[in-house]
């Protein structure tokens, strides 16, 4: 591990990520996407500066934002967008889709089941235990996750048996409309430290800093000194999902008072709760949308202009250029020619 | 009657229930938002945002009803339930019969069900029939607006517990999370009559344990739940089209189930094809096998039936959930059998 | 052939297995005490010792199955499946298809099930249905000590994942643990030929999905696996004392399901009665109505199973679960529908 | 809340639960109560001391260990007897057995499920709150169930509603065979503070100790300060279940050599690891059993015997006279005449 990160490699694979998102969005929109389309915009620093430490052997297991993991850790592009548009082609074959990526090759593995990520890591980070070659398993994981209980029983038991996991846990602060800290007891960095693990918390949006730490949480975990908790912060640009209702309050006055109309009207509404009650909600529901508001206007946040700003503009642009040209080689390959299932 | 979507009718359902009865209660992921307008009529005591922790919400839901509250607990995905099913069958449905009856849960568990988004199989499942097979709990699936209202009004007066499953397909609140804008480009299959329809005000309950006969018919009964049904009766129409004369039953709940109903359609008609969204093993198609066998109707038997895990590819999910196709082929199949049958039961004397 | 208890036969499969494939593993709460030869043996990496934190464990056995390990997780008893459902159903069973059939999980959950010793319904499960219903996932439940060490060879040789259920009343050590020395006074009705039996050294494996026909015979077919088997053995031999030429199918596993198996003897018999200690609506009895439904064999199909919640009283749980006097009362059921049955289903053409 | 316990009604209600257990378990030598049966000798102290606070309308969610939380909460002796026989006069008739006596009377609930007994707490306490005539809930489960996810995921709940529960963690170092610290990352205090509880350790043997601890717990709950975590030390007089075989290791040499023979034997037997492997495996095996063994010989450690000592010992005899024949009498009627079932 050398000890300065390797910024324009860094952000490459950032741009990759970034360009991957952005190009499924776009086939999301056009339908040739379905389902749930969770984004991992706004993570790009967080996973690139963690994934820079992994080497082939080591395992990934992931949530369902999942494309940029699987991009950082070497999945083959073309592959990912023939399984995202459904192709026998694809890295899946058209099975898994975008929530339970697949690729034994890379050990990695994704799941659309809030904190399933976890459990499996175990599994990886006990086969690299036992095979006593240095490997190491990553998981990726929400904020939100914390309170399902099979990520804290996995905490237990990474730290008990001393696992070569790291866990990453991205703060997004935000669990699809709930605001995370109103339903996690004691915060983040209080509950990992209650299962003997060490925590450690990272701007997630600052490539460098999220590369060091992981560092030395890979190095700790590849020299069996057992399981790391890194908190990165980390945007969510897209919210929760595509198309997600409260980002198009949040960025459409229009549909912000299309939305909030009826509800101030539902205020009077039939019965049911005295006004103060009422009028309790609707303050709740107004911060809810206030606070996703806000998430919007931070445009400084996103990674990837905090990444670029710290290259020299050439650089970041031959990289961009570079990384554009790769991502839509890859989209164009993926829809060139569809692969026929055979019968 | 005004016309109301399936997810309207079911807000109606539980609003009026709220409003008559303070002690029912919403509690689940998001549900703040998500029953927003619930929320701003009775206010942060009674629709409360859970952590992601569906264990604890349901055993929060079910000792709260153990103490006299009527929670409706939301699962957002019945999928999820899998890392709560704990609470719901070794805790929740046991309770009637260790207690000898003296203590009840009236507890309602509501999540969305099913497939044919896009989403794939760990988002798309049915798992009703698992379900119902755990003694002690009721499972009902509705399939139209005035069903969702009234089995839900019927759910929330039950002692419980009850599973209350609304397919995406029909439920605009889910479609529109669950595929947002893209969806019509997606090219849904979305069954009109089950997403919009006339529902009563107030509601009326709809008795669990009652299919309704959405068609009759003399050669062939179709019998399915939720989505199901409108593809059998878009199969029906193929069918009669044909001058096969298809009934389609509704079973309404999976569990109770409606024995004579389908008793009396499967000797009426003498052959009977369940489709069904959940899997072939899922226990439902089984068990109206069994009803029919057990009860001496002689019906011939057949099933369309989700048969492995869902794919994510959408020509793979069309061909794994049942759709109009699968159905008339199916029925083919079944009454070309016919003569093999007669053949075999005469050498079975 | 040696006579080997049916705890010592899983040991002896198990051991063998081990000694000859390093990445054999087992894990589950104190397996360093339950299976303390193992452990003494191949030592605490392979042998290891969870948390009580059951999805953790099984997430952590798929995991080190998909990177290569034959994990063996011991879930203590079936009931206990219900907190980690998601791992086993969401996860291990839909890998196989997710991955486009490129990535498998080996991975065998050992658990002990079923009741008769006065546990009540929150530990005396069978479960086996509900488990079976989920494609991706085998289901094995051998009735003797042979098949035992056969079913267990064959599961850790599986691509996976395999769920290998022991009967409590067939397994010393679960006797052992769960009833203590007063068993011999609570009077359990254990099978002596499922508890001890001979065993091959070394033991070869049986393979999944093929039936065991323990009794030959022409009138009637009982169809059961586990403990069911032996009580259908007795009833058997009653019936045939009264002229009533019973045949007995041990089906060893209920998913993959012999339904060849199930099919002909359905054909020749022409009664099929399912002995099932699952719930009624569990998934195995209606799953085997519906094969000879389906394959039009003509049988007549009667059931004794589980159907309720299991309760604690003796009397209560012996009425509860499939016994001797029931099969037999309900094989006299079944025979007797014959002229009903022809009557109908003449009507019916 | 008097600020001194009643030392005499607190000793008078764990010799109710002792003898009550003691029958049961001479029931169950007898063969005629069936199952797993956990006895909670050891537990009375901690028990008492709770039990002791709660009022009419509070509610009692506990594990396995039941019969005594039972007693002390008032249920009939008799009812319970009866259900323990299978009796249809029991407390459910004879439907729910020594794993999950249920009184709804009470509000008070038992389960088989290590753990099972915090999620079903916090719908107590959730209800109690709402009521609002300042009712608490309290849970009992193991030092073993701190890893059971549901558990954790409710200590979560209720500390973020500020439920009016108090979860009684029973610390008796074991989970079946296991050493709960084996197995539990970060310790018990630590983990339950990671949820943002406020956390009262105590010895769970001293019932004066528990009495006050417990009094503020569910004063605190009582006055809408929320739920309080308390970690009580208890015996585990009888092993994990009547029968442990492990407790017939411990208590008898015949027995131990017995077992631990072929154990030796085992070492030089069959293909496997090599012999310093195997050899931890054995020296892990006799820690274990020696733990067991050196657990039966501290009898200083019973409550009751303790709890006898701050008493005048003609008071503690009266009072064991009187509690003997009660539950004697309770026996009695419930062995008098068997209520038959109607078909
Ligand atoms: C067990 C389970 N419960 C609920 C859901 C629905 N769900 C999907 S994502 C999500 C929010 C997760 O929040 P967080 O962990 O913070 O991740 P983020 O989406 O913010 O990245 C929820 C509730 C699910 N997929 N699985
Ligand atoms: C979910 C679940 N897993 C496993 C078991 C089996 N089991 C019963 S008691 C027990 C140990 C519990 O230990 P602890 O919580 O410390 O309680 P103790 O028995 O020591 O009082 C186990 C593993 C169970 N009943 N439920
Ligand atoms: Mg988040
Ligand atoms: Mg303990």
């Amino acid at each position: 591990m050398s000890a300065q990160p390797d910024l324009r490699s860094l952000y490459r694979q950032m741009c990759r990520m970034r360009y991957v998102e952005e190009t499924v969005a776009g086939l999301w929109n056009d339908g040739l996407i379905t389902g749930e389309m969770h984004l991992g915009t706004g993570e790009e620093a967080t996973i690139a500066g963690v994934a820079a430490h992994l080497r082939p052997g080591d395992a990934l297991s992931v949530d369902y934002r999942s494309t940029p993991p699987f991009v950082a850790h070497g999945v083959d592009l073309e592959a990912i967008f023939r399984e995202l548009l459904g192709d026998a082609g694809g890295l899946d074959g058209g099975r898994a889709g975008h929530m339970h990526l697949l690729s034994p090759e890379h050990l990695a593995a994704a799941s659309g089941i809030v904190g399933a990520s976890a459990p499996v890591v175990c599994g990886f980070g006990l086969a690299a235990q036992l095979d006593g070659r240095g490997q190491v398993a990553v998981a990726f994981f929400g904020d939100g996750a914390v309170n399902e209980g099979m990520v804290m029983e996995s905490l237990n038991l990474a730290s008990v048996w001393r696992l070569p996991v790291v866990f990453v846990c991205k703060d997004n602060r935000w669990a699809v409309t709930t605001r995370s800290r109103s339903v996690t007891a004691g915060g983040l960095r209080h509950r990992a430290r209650g299962f003997g693990l060490p925590v450690v918390t990272v701007d997630g949006r600052d490539v460098a800093a999220v590369w060091r730490a992981a560092g030395r949480a890979v190095d700790n975990a590849r020299r069996g000194l057992g399981p790391t908790f890194l908190i990165a912060r980390v945007e969510r640009l897209e919210g929760h999902f595509l198309g997600d209702p409260l980002m198009q309050v949040a960025r459409n006055t229009r549909v912000l008072t299309a939305e909030v109309a009826p509800l101030v009207a539902g205020v009077w509404s039939g019965p049911g709760a005295g006004l103060p009650v009422r009028l309790r909600s609707l303050m709740r529901l107004s911060q809810t949308i206030a606070a996703a508001m806000l998430g919007q206007v931070r445009p400084r946040k996103d990674p990837l202009m905090l990444t670029r700003g710290l290259l020299e503009a050439s650089q970041a642009a031959a990289l961009e250029q570079e990384t554009r040209a790769e991502v839509a080689g890859a989209l164009a390959a993926a829809r060139g020619g569809k692969v026929l299932r055979s019968a | 009657m005004p016309r109301t979507t399936f997810s309207q009718a079911i807000e109606l359902a539980l609003s009026a229930a709220m409003a008559e009865d303070d002690r029912v209660l919403v509690l689940g992921e998001d549900v703040q938002m998500l029953r927003r307008s619930l929320f701003l009529r009775f206010g942060t005591q009674r629709v409360r945002n859970t952590p992601i922790s569906e264990s604890a919400m349901l055993g929060t839901a079910l000792g709260a009803a153990m103490a006299g509250w009527r929670p409706v607990a939301e699962i957002m995905f019945v999928d999820f339930v899998t890392v709560a099913m704990d609470m719901l069958m070794n805790h929740a449905a046991k309770l009637a019969t260790f207690s000898n009856g003296r203590w009840r849960a009236p507890l309602v568990v509501r999540a969305a069900c099913g497939g044919g988004y896009g989403d794939a199989g760990q988002h798309e499942q049915a798992l009703w029939g698992m379900l119902a097979g755990v003694p002690g709990l009721s499972v009902v699936v509705p399939s139209t607006p005035a069903d969702a209202a009234g089995l839900m009004l019927a759910a929330l007066h039950d002692p419980g517990p009850v599973v209350f499953l609304e397919h995406k397909l029909l439920s605009q609140d889910w479609l529109e999370a669950v595929g947002g804008h893209s969806r019509a480009r997606a090219a849904l299959d979305v069954p009109e009559n089950g997403t919009i329809g006339e529902v009563s005000f107030p509601p009326e309950a709809t008795p669990l344990g009652q299919a309704a006969l959405r068609r009759p018919g003399t050669n062939l009964a179709l019998v399915s739940v939720g989505v199901g049904v409108h593809r059998c009766l878009s199969a029906a129409a193929t069918l009669a089209d044909e001058g096969i004369d298809t009934a389609v039953l509704d079973l309404r709940t999976v569990s109770p189930l409606d024995r004579e109903a389908v008793t009396e359609l499967a000797s009426s008609t003498g052959h009977v094809l369940v489709v069904d969204e959940d899997y072939t093993r899922g226990g439902l198609s089984g068990e109206i096998a069994a009803v029919i066998a057990e009860r001496d109707t002689g019906a011939r038997f057949g099933r369309v039936t989700c048969e492995g895990t869902i794919p994510y590819a959408r020509e793979l999910e069309r061909e794994m959930l049942p759709n109009e196709q699968r159905i008339v082929t199916a029925a083919h199949r079944l009454l070309g059998r016919e003569s093999r049958q007669a053949a075999s039961s005469q050498r079975a004397r």
